[in-house]
């Protein structure tokens, strides 16, 4: 069992690094604030297997608190950095 | 920014203080010594939700109803939407919709609004005086009976009828 | 084997991270991939056994200092809205006076530094976590970090604690910037925040509560607190004029105040700074964090607002 | 194992694979109101199934609520969040891709 939960863990965070693209590639800020939300997702994800590894329920509570943090992040991206007009500085 | 004075009744303010307390009894894992801090705790979150959460007429047997039936279609929705992005061709036709709801606003609507984002094939993209924008991820398939059956449900949650408000316009 | 490659890939991808975030041209990019290398650096401090330190990452790193970070860009980019803001002459200035090397200076001499201090430790040593387990039972709390923090270093997390206020300050001396015209909330975000303002607080108090004894304690609780009220200013919420005035300060002020009072109390009775005694330890500190996490909470949360309060006349 | 091993096993591995479904339409969909369906929707039954994964293995009824605690938090923010996105994407004109 501790070796499934070690492996969905890596599967997950290589997972994680694939969306990673969507960062670098845009095109709108929008896009790149969705790897973020993936970030908060599969970083629940992973502490979840994590803790169950560790037998740590303090991990849940870093779960926790990343499940309801996320959030924000997002919300504060929607409401205040998200300039009027899409317009992409960098073209990578 | 309005708030609605509605009537706080004794029956929400013992029911949030249930719902808080076994949130808390779930937090500290059942530690008894926990409620020196733990009853503050609830007292205020209880006093902060009644200024900030409007009582809503909960229907709770039509809401445990709703639960299977949101699961089972979220699960649908997440193999729907797993399958168009392993499948080689990614099979959509996405399509803007417009959606008249018929749900009184506030509560009921946000309800649906953000149970639609979840359901298969369908995004709410804005919501504008009771009329929902639904981007749809398959406009070929018949999303407009999902639609309908939902709003069924949330207005039975709320206990709203959609006849009688049908006539608002 | 695959704790390793979970580590490798842990380690190689905050290196990078790290990289990209700092040569990004484009600041929203560099604030996203700021966030991940949180959330991943939190995943790290898990990985190193050090839960305590994962959740405050997780609550400052990855949650508040996103959003923080946001909201700075967003002024910039309406301060320099009239401008183009790639490229101003402004810009073109600031980059000819000032060569790009120099600040490596500074940098290279911490390094050398560093480098010294660590080379010059000594080649063996057991650290002080025995005494601190030696000690734990006098302390107050069970938590050995909590213990350190809260105890055997109070002075510590006063001075912390007087930085945030000072930052604080900081920020509120500066000429208030102030935000663009907002949109309205919508009713998604409105309940949103309405729904979650509740259990950030239930979370809050039980961090508080597990510090004694568990990972958790004033800091994440208080920045949890803090992020509730990110999301209540981020939904449109703004405080009564009348509130925002004494009684907002007199909360900002409440927990290094309540450090001090104590500090000074037990230095009459005790002979020494910060010195509790066994029997009182576990209630001072319980004092001592609650209303730290308050002071906590608000000073983030004005920190994410911005200018003073009562400066912001735009609002309703 | 026992019997519940299994079904534990198959849930994570199934939800495992969601997670990946999510990136895959994240890379691959056309266009961001595209992408939110597949982050959000495939996401949050990947993050649901790792749940009910380890409550098959809970060791207790408060740890069996504090996973189905996350779990709800994560589908109540997952879903109002890709709401404001596409809202706000709609709002400041970014058109959506058809076929």
């Amino acid at each position: 069992m501790q070796t499934l939960y070690l492996a969905l863990a890596l599967f997950l965070l290589v997972n994680l690094g694939a969306g990673m693209w969507r960062i670098f590639r845009g095109p709108t800020a929008a896009d790149r604030m969705l790897s973020a939300q993936l970030f908060g997702t599969t970083a629940v994800a992973v502490l979840l297997l994590l803790a169950q590894t560790k037998e740590n329920t303090a991990l849940l509570d870093v779960a926790l608190v990343f499940a309801l943090l996320a959030a924000v992040t997002a919300v504060a991206f929607v409401r205040r950095a998200w300039t009027d007009q899409e317009v992409d500085h960098d073209s990578e | 920014m309005t708030l609605t004075r509605a009537k706080i009744s004794w029956r929400t303010i013992v029911s949030r203080m249930g719902l808080f307390s076994l949130i808390w009894w779930v937090l500290t894992n059942g530690a008894g010594s926990s409620w020196w801090i733990g009853v503050p705790a609830v007292l205020l979150a209880v006093a902060v939700s009644i200024a900030l959460v409007p009582p809503a007429p909960w229907v709770w047997s039509e809401l445990l109803r709703f639960v299977p039936f949101f699961l089972l279609r979220s699960l649908i929705g997440g193999v729907d939407v797993a399958w168009r992005a392993f499948h080689p061709g990614v099979p959509i036709a996405p399509d803007l919709c417009i959606y008249p709801m018929r749900l009184p606003p506030g509560l009921p609507q946000v309800f649906m609004v953000n149970t639609v984002s979840l359901l298969p094939g369908t995004l709410s993209v804005g919501l504008d005086q009771s009329v929902l924008k639904v981007h749809v991820l398959d406009s070929r398939k018949d999303f407009l009976a999902e639609l309908e059956a939902v709003e069924q449900s949330v207005a039975r949650i709320f206990g709203a009828s959609l006849e009688v408000s049908e006539g608002r316009e | 084997m695959l704790q390793w490659a979970l580590d490798a890939l842990l380690g190689l991808g905050l290196l990078w991270l790290a990289w990209c975030a700092l040569m990004s041209p484009n600041l929203l990019k560099a604030i996203v991939l700021f966030v991940a290398f949180g959330l991943l650096m939190a995943l790290a401090w898990v990985r190193l056994d050090a839960p305590d330190i994962a959740l405050a990452e997780a609550a400052i790193g990855a949650g508040l200092t996103g959003a923080l970070l946001l909201a700075a860009l967003a002024r910039l980019r309406f301060a320099y809205a009239d401008e183009e803001t790639v490229g101003s002459p402004a810009q073109e200035e600031a980059k000819v006076r000032f060569p790009q090397w120099l600040p490596a200076v500074p940098l290279l001499l911490v390094v050398a530094g560093l480098g010294y201090v660590v080379l010059s430790l000594p080649p063996y040593a057991t650290g002080l976590s025995t005494e601190v387990t030696a000690n734990l039972e006098s302390s107050g709390v069970s938590n050995p970090v909590t213990a350190v923090l809260l105890n055997f270093r109070g002075y510590d997390t006063l001075l912390e604690l007087v930085v945030l206020l000072v930052a604080l300050l900081g920020v509120w001396s500066l000429d208030g910037l102030a935000l663009g015209r907002e949109t309205a909330p919508g009713p998604v975000l409105d309940t949103l925040s309405r729904f979650l303002t509740p259990v950030f607080i239930l979370v809050a108090a039980y961090l508080l509560w597990v510090g004694a004894h568990a990972p958790g304690g004033a800091f994440q609780a208080g920045s949890v607190l803090g992020a509730a009220g990110v999301l209540l200013l981020l939904a449109g919420w703004r405080f009564r004029a009348g509130l925002t005035e004494l009684p907002l300060r007199l909360v900002l002020v409440a927990g290094p105040g309540a450090f001090v009072i104590v500090a000074l109390v037990t230095m009459l009775m005790e002979g020494q700074l910060l010195e509790y005694s066994p029997e009182q330890a576990s209630i001072l500190i319980l004092f001592l964090e609650t209303t730290a996490t308050f002071s906590i909470g608000a000073t983030l949360a004005a920190l994410f607002f911005g200018g003073r309060p009562q400066d912001d006349k735009e609002h309703t | 194992m026992i019997p519940s091993d299994y079904l534990s096993v198959a849930l994570l591995i199934a939800g495992a694979i969601f997670f990946l479904a999510g990136t895959l339409g994240l890379l691959r969909f056309p266009d961001v109101y595209t992408r939110l369906h597949a982050l959000t929707k495939a996401d949050n039954v990947g993050l649901g199934l790792i749940v009910m994964g380890l409550v098959v293995q809970a060791e207790s009824w408060a740890a069996v609520g504090k996973l189905l605690l996350i779990w709800v938090l994560v589908l109540l923010a997952g879903a109002s969040v890709a709401h404001l996105v596409a809202r706000g994407a709609l709002q400041r004109g970014i058109r959506l891709w058809k076929r």
